[in-house]
């Protein structure tokens, strides 16, 4: 794997305003809190956390869906934040995104080929028969019959609609992919059906990922490199297996041990976790997560860690790694 | 519950400003010259000037504005051109009629429009269903005065139950019932066709939903589900809507005031508009636009009482 | 020998759809004792959670049916065919059901407290007060922390994982001797999976409850099972105890299940998909409903459809080729 | 939300359900007949609907006049016929302004979002709840009666429905994944609006199109019955019965015929955008 970051992060913040209107000031939502982080090229970073954990909209920063508040987002050296109209049109060729649920992600009105070529058309990539011929190939290139471009959305079952919003990311060639949550609203004989798909298509391609899931096991599976994130903050992020054999913020240990595995054996662990996720609106003060914490100390309710280096390719944002103060 | 009451009732300043406004407008959007317009094309140049000066019309536009929005926080709607009286003692006078009229056709509206939209519901297809929806869109496709007409007709004129004109006494409880009846029955079924409609697809929208099938589920017996859980947050969009309804309430009530020459509001647009009252017909737009505004808040603050979670947001 | 508590027997449930009645559920055979967790897993559309609504009474009647001949006995009494005022008395008194969405099915402009106490009003005939009580002892019971204040709230109110706390708190109120609990935890967490599940163990073992278990979670079900049903396109593939399921899986759609389950544990290296999809309940042929996407498929697969058959190891298992298997 | 789910299902599907249900059937009869009856009026009846004959005055129905003659001895059925095209008319010029600007109004309001859409909002709050006859009284009554004038004024008493109707699912369209894949792909905000958001929520305005249509010419009917209507003596349904009301207790047949017109249009016309509507709206639609 080379070292060379195709996505270059740095200290990205969302906040959001939620409620609010007439006559009441609107809370806010802080989603993403200085995010950190880098994509190696050919790379797949997984992105994990529970819902409402800021996951989803820091991906859709990376790609402006969202506009972030603060930070840089460096992609092939340059500033997305910073991009306007035209710039941001020609970086959205080199980065695209894939969607969870396959039922909301096309428009039901267009068929598989005028899904697949619109985007060949607006950015005037080809013409004529031309466009047949590649939207041609993405389709086979993603498994679907041949027949399919005459075809609505609906006449596909939620695998084949997967397919077809993978296929429109594929399209215009892209070196980075976002995807968020791309199997979990899918079966699980088609999951396993559609993940294989991802990876082979990432070995062609040479394609980066950041992949946004809450399943540890398909993170497991398809990733090189995990960030896990809690209440809008990147809590820990390490290399695939370190990660879930030998966690080391107290979170991504709750998280491991509550994912369930497909062996009776380890039922009796049905592990004892306490509490639940406190509102965004109001967390906790010092680390987020330290009422939910079993290794809580006193300094864990006034400081918060930062994100820090331990060991080799591994960092951590907990007082118990870091260096005594 | 009581900071709910406070911003609702806030959030309706802006939306009478802006009402008033759009009257404001409304009314100065005539082509040519409004006194020309009241006076007609043989006044005198004398005349139409004195009009003008009397309506303010000389003065710019803004000042106009001005004094039309302060006039309305003083609360005056102005006078009639004609018979110089305010145009609040005009309404005064006979809004008693019109309330009556409009009350009574609501709660017919509610009496008999609720329980059949619900059976409607429960039987949805069926036979009962299908005249059920066939009898309420019949009745929404009668304009209030085609009904009106067609009631005077049976009732009044061949059979001879009711009087052809309904002007009651005042003093006379029995005679004004007499006088409501045919004019309430006419709206009352046209609100209750729409009362059925809305129910109806309410209570089907809510018998799909997850928690009545948990109610199913706790074996508390279907008429308990129909009534304690299904109703109740069924009715919350037929509140929205028949709140939203109030307008055409209104307007029918109007035309049925023509038809069965009755005192009410009906009859004094009418004549407003016969004799060119140009001041009167203003103000009367003005009340509306007050009293629906004033109604609309009322009808989100019963929203908020029915369910908790808008009072909650 | 366990006391059995639920027991269907060749239960088909149909419905209507385009003038035609086809089987979401066809012939399945269960039995769920005291103290036991059955899981029932399978894919959308398996009929797992007809299965579940068919236990209820809830089928729907306007385009739905449970065919003749299908049987479902509580303990010694027959429900298929009960009217509905007496199913009214079984259901939420001796079954009781839990829903996927937390979120939709709480009534939201009732008080949870009102709701918890409506189960027990119904089948207890408390007066108001008592009921009230009654309610406030049951949300103790499903850890809602500080019950008594949280009574007069609204759903709303309430994260997901409490809201399915109150669920299971209103299926409990009157300690029924089944649970059916469709995909419970299906829209949580898993932190607050982890906690719900642990509170419906505890529950089962604490009242000695069966539990039938909907779940399309293999992970899931490792975790609570005593007993797996494996569903697909209507009917049980294979029954087995839990462990023997995931040590030797034998129906070949269990199998192609687990080895195409992404594992947290373990690196697994290839993932082996299973080919195709899930078949619609209106084109199913002759043969074997797997015998499409199956790799062990042959030619009597294609054409005979196979029944559950008993193995001398207490198993039950829907396959012309592994079937004859020792 | 109902309302965009309505929209994104499968194009398959609705036409069946509209086609099964057999009172969408008798309103698209009942209208055919109404567009017919009305553009071959005059090979239908060929007397003239504005000649009048003093001795011909208040006559019952007879073979030469089926429908009877007015308080001017002119023919009801030729009136009747020849009013159905005004009616017609209005309703369907007053619809299509009211639906070009009301949903590019609530389009707007919808995508863009922010304060404009809250002024939005709030003015048409107003609008909608405003008595639709009101306030087309009170615009007739400011700019005079004429064909152009009616059509304005009722196209504003119906603005507001367009608008919201149009409103709602822009908003949830917006956010929908394929809109967010669309940006992503560098779409810009007029081809996102244009290709992707309006085809899905054509089919919800259209349904709300025909409902109204059946209010506007209820409205249209309402305002000629006050004597806000076209001029005399060109026949309209409303201002026959304005007439045919005068005379009510000596020849009734003048005021019902024109209202029996005028209810069994727009019956027809609920009947077809309900039979519409049940066939989009998943909720409502037959299992």
């Amino acid at each position: 794997m080379s070292a060379h970051p195709i996505l270059a992060v740095e200290g990205l913040e969302k906040r959001f305003a939620v409620g609010g209107g007439f006559l009441r000031r609107a809370s806010q939502v802080h989603a993403v809190v200085g995010a950190s982080f880098t994509v190696a090229e050919r790379s797949s970073l997984g992105l994990v956390g529970e819902s409402g954990c800021g996951k989803s909209t820091l991906a859709r920063c990376l790609l402006r869906l969202v506009e972030p508040d603060a930070g840089s987002i460096l992609f092939e050296g340059e500033d997305v934040r910073r991009m306007d109209g035209p710039a941001l049109r020609v970086v959205r060729r080199r980065m695209q995104i894939v969607f969870q649920d396959p039922y909301a992600s096309l428009n039901p009105r267009r068929t598989v080929l005028q899904t697949l070529a619109e985007p060949l058309r607006v950015h005037g990539l080809a013409r004529g028969t031309e466009i047949e011929e590649r939207v041609a190939a993405a389709i086979a290139e993603v498994g679907l019959p041949a027949d399919s471009a005459r075809r609505f959305p609906h006449e596909f079952s939620g695998g084949q609609r997967q397919r077809i919003g993978i296929a429109r990311a594929l399209v215009l060639a892209p070196r980075f992919i976002v995807a968020d949550e791309p199997v979990s609203a899918l079966d699980v004989s088609v999951q396993a059906q559609v993940l294989q798909l991802l990876e082979g298509l990432r070995e062609r391609h040479g394609l980066s990922v950041l992949f946004v899931s809450h399943d540890l096991g398909v993170v497991r599976h398809v990733c090189d490199r995990v960030a896990v994130m809690y209440l809008g903050r990147i809590v820990e992020e390490a290399p695939v297996p370190e990660i879930f054999d030998d966690p080391l913020h107290p979170y991504t240990q709750m998280l491991r041990a509550a994912s369930p595995v497909p062996d009776p054996k380890s039922r009796f662990a049905l592990p004892r976790v306490v509490g639940e996720l406190p509102s965004a609106m109001e967390p906790p003060a010092g680390c987020a997560f330290h009422p939910r914490c079993p290794a809580a100390m006193p300094r864990c309710s006034r400081e918060c860690p930062t994100l820090s280096p331990v060991g080799t390719g591994r960092r951590v944002a907990c007082f118990l790694h870091s260096p005594a103060p | 519950m009581g900071e709910f009451l406070l911003r609702r009732v806030a959030l309706a300043v802006p939306t009478l400003l802006l009402a008033m406004t759009a009257v404001f407008v409304l009314a100065r959007v005539v082509p040519g010259d409004p006194a020309l317009v009241i006076l007609g094309d043989q006044a005198s140049l004398e005349a139409l000037a004195a009009l003008r000066e009397r309506l303010g019309l000389d003065r710019p536009i803004l000042q106009q504005y001005l004094d039309f929005l302060l006039g309305i926080l003083r609360g005056d709607l102005g006078r009639s051109l004609v018979t110089g009286k305010s145009v609040w003692a005009e309404v005064l006078a006979v809004i008693p009629y019109t309330i009556e009229l409009t009350l009574a056709a609501i709660v017919i509206g509610v009496v008999l429009g609720v329980p059949l939209g619900v059976y409607a519901a429960v039987h949805r297809n069926a036979l009962p269903d299908t005249l059920t929806r066939l009898f309420s869109l019949a009745g929404l496709s009668f304009p209030a005065f085609v009904s009106a007409i067609l009631l005077l007709l049976a009732f009044a004129i061949e059979l001879r139950w009711f009087p052809v004109i309904s002007a009651p006494k005042v003093d006379d409880p029995l005679d004004r019932l007499r006088h409501l009846a045919l004019p309430a029955f006419n709206i009352g079924l046209i609100m209750t066709a729409y009362v059925t409609r809305v129910t109806r697809s309410s209570m089907l929208n809510v018998l799909g939903e997850d928690y009545v099938r948990t109610a199913r589920a706790k074996g508390i017996g279907m008429r308990a589900v129909l009534w304690r859980h299904a109703l109740r947050n069924a009715l919350i969009p037929v509140a929205t809507v028949v709140g939203l309804y109030l307008g055409t309430l209104i307007g029918n009530s109007v035309l049925t005031e023509i038809v069965f020459n009755r005192p009410g509001l009906g009859k004094l647009i009418l004549g407003a508009l016969n004799q060119r009252d140009y001041t009167l017909l203003q103000g009367l737009m003005v009340f509306f636009a007050g009293f629906i505004v004033l109604a609309n808040a009322a009808t989100d603050i019963a929203y908020g009482i029915i369910d908790p979670r808008v009072r909650y947001k | 020998m366990t006391e059995v508590v639920l027991e269907v027997r060749d239960l088909t449930v149909e419905f209507r759809s385009g003038g035609a009645w086809h089987a979401a559920v066809r012939g399945v055979d269960l039995a769920i004792a005291r103290n036991e967790t059955l899981a029932i897993v399978g894919e959308s559309g398996s009929g797992k959670s007809v299965t579940a609504l068919a236990v209820m009474g809830l089928v729907p009647p306007h385009n739905g049916r449970i065919a003749p001949g299908s049987s479902i006995r509580l303990e010694d009494r027959e429900l298929v065919g009960l009217s509905e005022r007496s199913m009214d008395k079984v259901r939420g008194d001796r079954v009781a059901m839990i829903f996927q969405e937390p979120m939709t099915a709480l009534n939201p402009t009732m008080t949870v407290g009102e709701q918890v106490a409506e189960s027990v009003r119904a089948h207890r005939g408390l007066a108001p007060a008592a009921a009230w009580k009654e309610a406030e002892r049951v949300l103790d019971l499903v850890k809602v922390p500080s019950a008594r204040r949280r009574m007069t709230d609204y759903p709303h109110q309430f994260s997901g994982g409490m809201r399915q706390r109150v669920m299971i708190a209103m299926a409990l109120a009157c300690q029924p001797e089944v649970l059916l609990a469709d995909e419970p935890t299906t829209a949580l967490d898993v932190t607050i999976q982890a906690q719900v599940l642990s509170l419906i163990e505890d529950l089962k073992r604490e009242y000695g409850l069966g539990v039938l278990f909907i779940t399309h979670n293999l992970g899931v079900v490792a975790l609570i099972a005593d007993r797996v049903a494996v569903m697909y396109a209507g009917e049980i593939v294979e029954t087995a105890r839990a462990e023997d399921l995931f040590h030797e899986p034998r129906h070949p759609y269990t199998e192609a299940l687990l080895s195409s389950m992404p594992r947290v544990d373990r690196d697994i290296g290839e993932l082996q998909p299973i080919q195709g999809n899930v078949p619609s309940i209106r084109d199913i042929g002759p043969g074997c409903a797997f015998a499409p996407r199956c790799a062990l498929a042959q030619e009597r697969c294609r054409s005979e459809r196979p029944s559950l058959a008993a193995t001398a190891d207490g198993r039950a298992l829907r396959c012309w080729v592994r079937g004859s298997l020792p | 939300m109902s309302a965009t789910t309505a929209s994104l299902e499968p194009a398959r599907g609705w036409t069946h359900r509209f086609r099964a249900n057999p009172t969408s059937w008798i309103g698209v009869a009942i209208i055919v007949a109404v567009i017919l009856a009305a553009v071959f009026a005059s090979w239908i009846w060929p007397l003239d609907p504005l000649e009048q004959s003093v001795v011909d005055r208040l006559m019952g129905p007879s073979p030469e006049h089926p429908l009877g003659t007015d308080s001017y001895g002119r023919d009801v059925l030729a009136r009747l016929l020849h009013a159905a095209r005004i009616s017609l008319l209005i309703g369907v010029l007053s619809i299509a302004l009211a639906m070009a600007v009301g949903s590019a109004i609530g389009i707007a309001a919808g995508y863009l979002g922010g304060w404009f859409d809250a002024a939005v909002t709030s003015l048409l709050d107003v609008l909608l709840s405003f008595p639709t006859l009101l306030l087309g009284l009170m615009v007739v009554a400011m700019l005079g009666p004429s064909i152009e004038n009616l059509v304005i004024a009722i196209a504003i008493t119906e603005l507001a429905p367009f608008a919201r109707v149009a409103r709602a699912p822009t908003i949830s369209l917006k956010s929908r994944d394929f809109v967010e894949a669309g940006r992503a792909l560098g779409f810009s905000d007029l081809r996102l609006v244009v290709v992707h958001i309006i085809p899905n929520l054509l089919s919800e305005v259209v349904v709300v199109a025909s409902l109204w249509l059946a209010t506007a010419i209820r409205t249209e009917a309402s305002l000629s019955f006050i004597g806000l209507g076209v001029k005399p003596p060109t026949p309209t349904w409303g201002g026959m019965i304005r007439e045919g009301f005068e005379n009510i207790l000596d020849a009734p047949w003048l005021a019902v015929a024109p209202g029996v017109a005028i209810m069994v249009t727009v019956l027809g016309l609920n009947l077809l955008g309900d039979g519409l509507r049940d066939a989009i709206d998943p909720k409502v639609r037959r299992d």
